[in-house]
């Protein structure tokens, strides 16, 4: 949480505006591409090696869709965030595809504005890990991506209403879903294909908390204009 | 990534390469759809029966586009390598196969196979198709429970898909298929091992790193590591450990008739599936246990890993019936 | 001798363990004879119908043992791993295969299997049996020549077995389906290529040694190197590699209608053999040749070595006819 | 040849008699059995890696048979060599089963004689030699069997009657056949399975070349009774 100091090199307030939300979205195709290799890793190790792979098909259609136009309005967050559910869903497949397509979906519904305050954030936070866990049915602790997406929801709610900027919230969901990944790491998995390892699923860090780290990173990546 | 020595080109293409091979080969047969992707049988499901479909992630072949074709499956769902298929493959594989009389989804128990289909079948609910499903769960190498994410779905789903087929093909409403296919699963369980591992095309690197000297025992059929490693020995030391769990867990007892598959992971040669399935049956019929029906050979693959298991299929005689019943598909024709 | 990871127990006996286990699996289709070893059909070759027997070294399953049945052939012999049966084994199939019609050995082109099959033959007509041989040769990677051993005979085998399998249920007598074998033999080609080596259980390491980015063509099926080596590219590289020279030697043109059998070496899973045809078929069809058959399978197969084999028969339409003929054998049935 | 000479630690007179031929069968069986993984290796590197296992399981139970006193007459060196010939015929298999085979029963047919002497072992590896490429159709020359066996033959021949100790016609046949293998190595293979490969057959000894070296040079072995 150090970046949302005063100090802070962003200087200008953040706008999570539609712009942004499309920011977020080739944001995270660009930095989950970069990360392939490493989440398919982690993939190989405790589950098939496939989780890097599937969602980097996923964003990279998600980019592409959202560079025509004419697929379909973009006059609110919910509707990027709508087009990149029903893209995810519709290439990934896997449990990645599903879990993340019914996030961004039940966000979606949540964010249909031109411009989210710090509330909008903590809704989209909270509609998209209901989604995940009415769809997976995990609880915390189990060695999921919910353990990434429940601390992030957790910590905007926590944050909003504290700070003019909406950035901050962003910046305090993207860091404790960081740190939510990182917790999984000695854990044994009880939900997802790691569950089949037990014990041997210990010391790994699992593939789909991993990446949702990546993918809020992402979204405060994505505040301060296309060059940040 | 490195460049892996498979016979493919473009790995991110492999499949569709692949599915158009077979599509090209057996035209008689199948057909393929394209976006999305989809296999049904090239005379279609025949109108006024039940139609039966699987699907899931791609890497197991023949299953399950080579069950397509009289008295087994309508349709087949191919996913990416070990990626279950999406929601709106599923749903056109379902309203495409659809003869009127519903269908049956099997379903392999895979987080993502499951979610997958949930989906897509209320999709094609949505357009007014009547659709059931069952869930395979026959790998006894998972722990079962509530609270996690259950047994895994392997080698006992290609039993799912016969039985199910047959008695959509006899004629069966879409509740009798659906409850005999439960009745399968309730009925059959299986284990395996790998004696090396496999390597997904865009991966590139073996899904686990196992020694010379070493197998890996209660792997899925994904690659993933087993629950075990144990030092290789013989055929009949490794049989027992794929047999035991099995019948213990269908706490089969002396009398009972059995089907007993034994199903090589894609690299296996099918000389040494049938000294495992020589040990398999002394083993059973140690227990006074009669193999009444088998079956043997490459039908539930992780693509070239070596390795086998074992499947048991506690039978009655209307599952023997339907085993028995004539089936025409690519990969299993009687 | 190194302990090698494979489902088996004593590396002596694996053959016998192994066609133990077929036997028992196939109770109802084949019959294994022991001391010396060979299977027949379980209901015997039908009176007055002539008999088509074929064998070899062990290794290359489902061949020949898995062909034995119905519209195929009559009895196999199976040697050691990659060695041709011995005489005595050879002339006890043929007095036991014997429907009175005379019997047909299909023999590949190896001096050991014709050594031990035209001893084998002569033995048999001691005790009155007719009996007529075709030499199937149709391995394009070896050169031919009046003054070597000449090519070996690999993949192309099965059409032989098919086709004469199948003129023989019609009733032809043993000249007809000795001539009908002689000409798939003069009109069929075969090319392979290893991804990786096998082992043979007894030698306990892999039968040639291969960097992870070459490949090896112009293999035969007993785990012998090829030809040459060449840097590993992808499948439409390699199986130009298998079809050119299949086709120069074929003189194929345009027009003329062919059978395609992509046959896997017995690690490969399918959908790398279903890539292949896909190119391969493509291939042919840039030079007009029309597919009008296809085969896609591991049918004649070398231990778990990855790779394949790309056969062409040209056809026409006799042979297409008996190609299309009922087969009911355990690895091959329409 | 070095051997033969005067000073020659074998003091005792040859004597090829049914004894000696049981003897050679069983020290045949002992030194392929030795030699059987490194004729393995020959073959695995320019055939199919079998010789060595065909020809031990071959001789191993010649070896067995011969134990056996019911199975078979042994008056004359022909009929353990037709019992040896048989018997390598039904369990050896390959093309080595029928070339030994043949060599052997050829050899038993101008051999039925309770005793040979020097145009005895002349006659024998003739017979042998002529079954061979019969069988075979190779020439010498084409890296196979034939040019150990058609060497020995010839320096017999050579050697015979020039010395009372029959046992000197079989040395002389024995280290011709062991040259005469050596000398495949450098030879690119036209006829058995090594012809397949070209000239990558090149540098490697042929293995029937070889294993027919051991099996003459255990003739030699077998002179001077069991414990030799
Ligand atoms: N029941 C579940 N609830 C929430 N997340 C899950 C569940 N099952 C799996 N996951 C997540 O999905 C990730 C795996 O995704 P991916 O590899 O793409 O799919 P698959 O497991 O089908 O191969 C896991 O690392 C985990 O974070
Ligand atoms: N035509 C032939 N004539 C003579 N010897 C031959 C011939 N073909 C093969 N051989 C011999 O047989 C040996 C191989 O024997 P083996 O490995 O047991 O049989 P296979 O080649 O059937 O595997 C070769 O090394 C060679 O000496
Ligand atoms: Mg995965
Ligand atoms: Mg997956
Ligand atoms: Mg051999
Ligand atoms: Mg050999």
């Amino acid at each position: 949480m150090g970046r949302s100091g005063p100090d802070d090199g962003a200087t200008l307030v953040s706008v999570l505006d539609v712009d942004w939300a499309e920011r977020w979205m080739h944001t995270a195709a660009a930095d989950v591409a970069a990360a392939r290799d490493d989440l398919t890793e982690l993939d190989r190790l405790i589950g098939d090696g496939d989780h890097g792979v599937n969602l980097d098909r996923g964003l990279r259609a998600v980019a592409e869709r959202l560079g025509d136009p004419a697929i379909a309005p973009r006059e609110t967050v919910g509707q990027v965030l709508r087009l990149a559910a029903t893209t995810l869903m519709s290439t990934v497949g896997g449990a990645a595809g599903p879990l993340y397509g019914t996030a961004l979906l039940r966000a979606s519904k949540v964010t249909d504005r031109a411009v989210l305050d710090a509330s909008g954030v903590v809704a989209l936070l909270d509609a998209a890990l209901e989604g995940i866990v009415a769809r997976g049915k995990a609880a915390s602790g189990e060695k999921t991506m919910v353990d990434a997406w429940q601390p992030a929801a957790e910590a905007a709610e926590r944050v909003a209403g504290t700070t003019d900027d909406v950035g901050d919230t962003w910046r305090a969901a993207a860091d404790a879903a960081e740190a939510g990944a990182r917790a999984t790491i000695p854990w044994v998995a009880t939900k997802g294909r790691a569950s089949y390892l037990g014990e041997r699923s210990a010391g790994t860090e699992d593939p789909g908390a991993r990446s949702t780290a990546i993918v809020l990173a992402a979204a405060v990546r994505a505040l301060q204009g296309p060059g940040a | 990534m490195v460049r892996v020595k498979k016979l493919l080109d473009d790995p991110a293409q492999a499949v569709t390469d692949s599915l158009r091979g077979f599509a090209q080969a057996h035209a008689d047969e199948v057909t393929l759809h394209e976006d999305p992707t989809f296999v049904v049988r090239a005379s279609g499901t025949p109108p006024g029966q039940v139609a039966v479909i699987s699907g899931g992630g791609s890497g197991h072949e023949p299953l399950h586009a080579g069950f397509v074709g009289a008295g087994m499956l309508d349709a087949a769902v191919p996913g990416a390598v070990f990626t279950s298929p999406t929601a709106d493959q599923v749903a056109a594989a379902i309203v495409a196969a659809d003869g009127g009389a519903g269908v049956l989804a099997v379903v392999k128990n895979y987080t993502g196979d499951v979610l997958n289909f949930e989906t897509g079948i209320e999709l094609a609910q949505a357009e007014g198709v009547e659709v059931s499903s069952v869930v395979v769960n026959d790998d006894v190498a998972v722990e079962d429970s509530l609270y996690t994410a259950g047994r895994r779905g392997v080698a006992g789903t290609l039993a799912v898909e016969k039985i199910a087929g047959a008695a959509a093909a006899r004629g069966d409403d879409l509740a009798t298929v659906t409850a005999l296919a439960e009745r399968v699963v309730s009925r059959v369980r299986s284990m395996g091992v790998a004696l090396s591992a496999c390597t997904v095309p865009h991966v590139g690197r073996p899904s686990f790193d196992l020694a010379d000297d070493e197998v890996e025992v209660g792997i899925g059929i994904h690659g993933e590591p087993g629950r075990h490693r144990v030092q290789a020995s013989g055929a009949l030391d490794i049989t027992r450990r794929l047999v035991e769990p099995v019948v213990e867990d269908l706490d089969l007892a002396a009398g009972e008739k059995v089907l007993l598959f034994v199903n090589g992971m894609g690299g296996t040669p099918s000389s040494e599936l049938y000294v495992v399935y020589a040990r398999a049956r002394d083993l059973l019929v140690e227990r006074g246990v009669e193999v009444t029906r088998s079956l043997v050979g490459s039908y539930v693959t992780s693509l070239e890993m070596q390795g086998a298991s074992v499947t048991v299929l506690r039978l009655d005689e209307e599952l023997t019936a339907l085993w028995d019943a004539p089936v025409r598909t690519t990969a299993l024709r009687w």
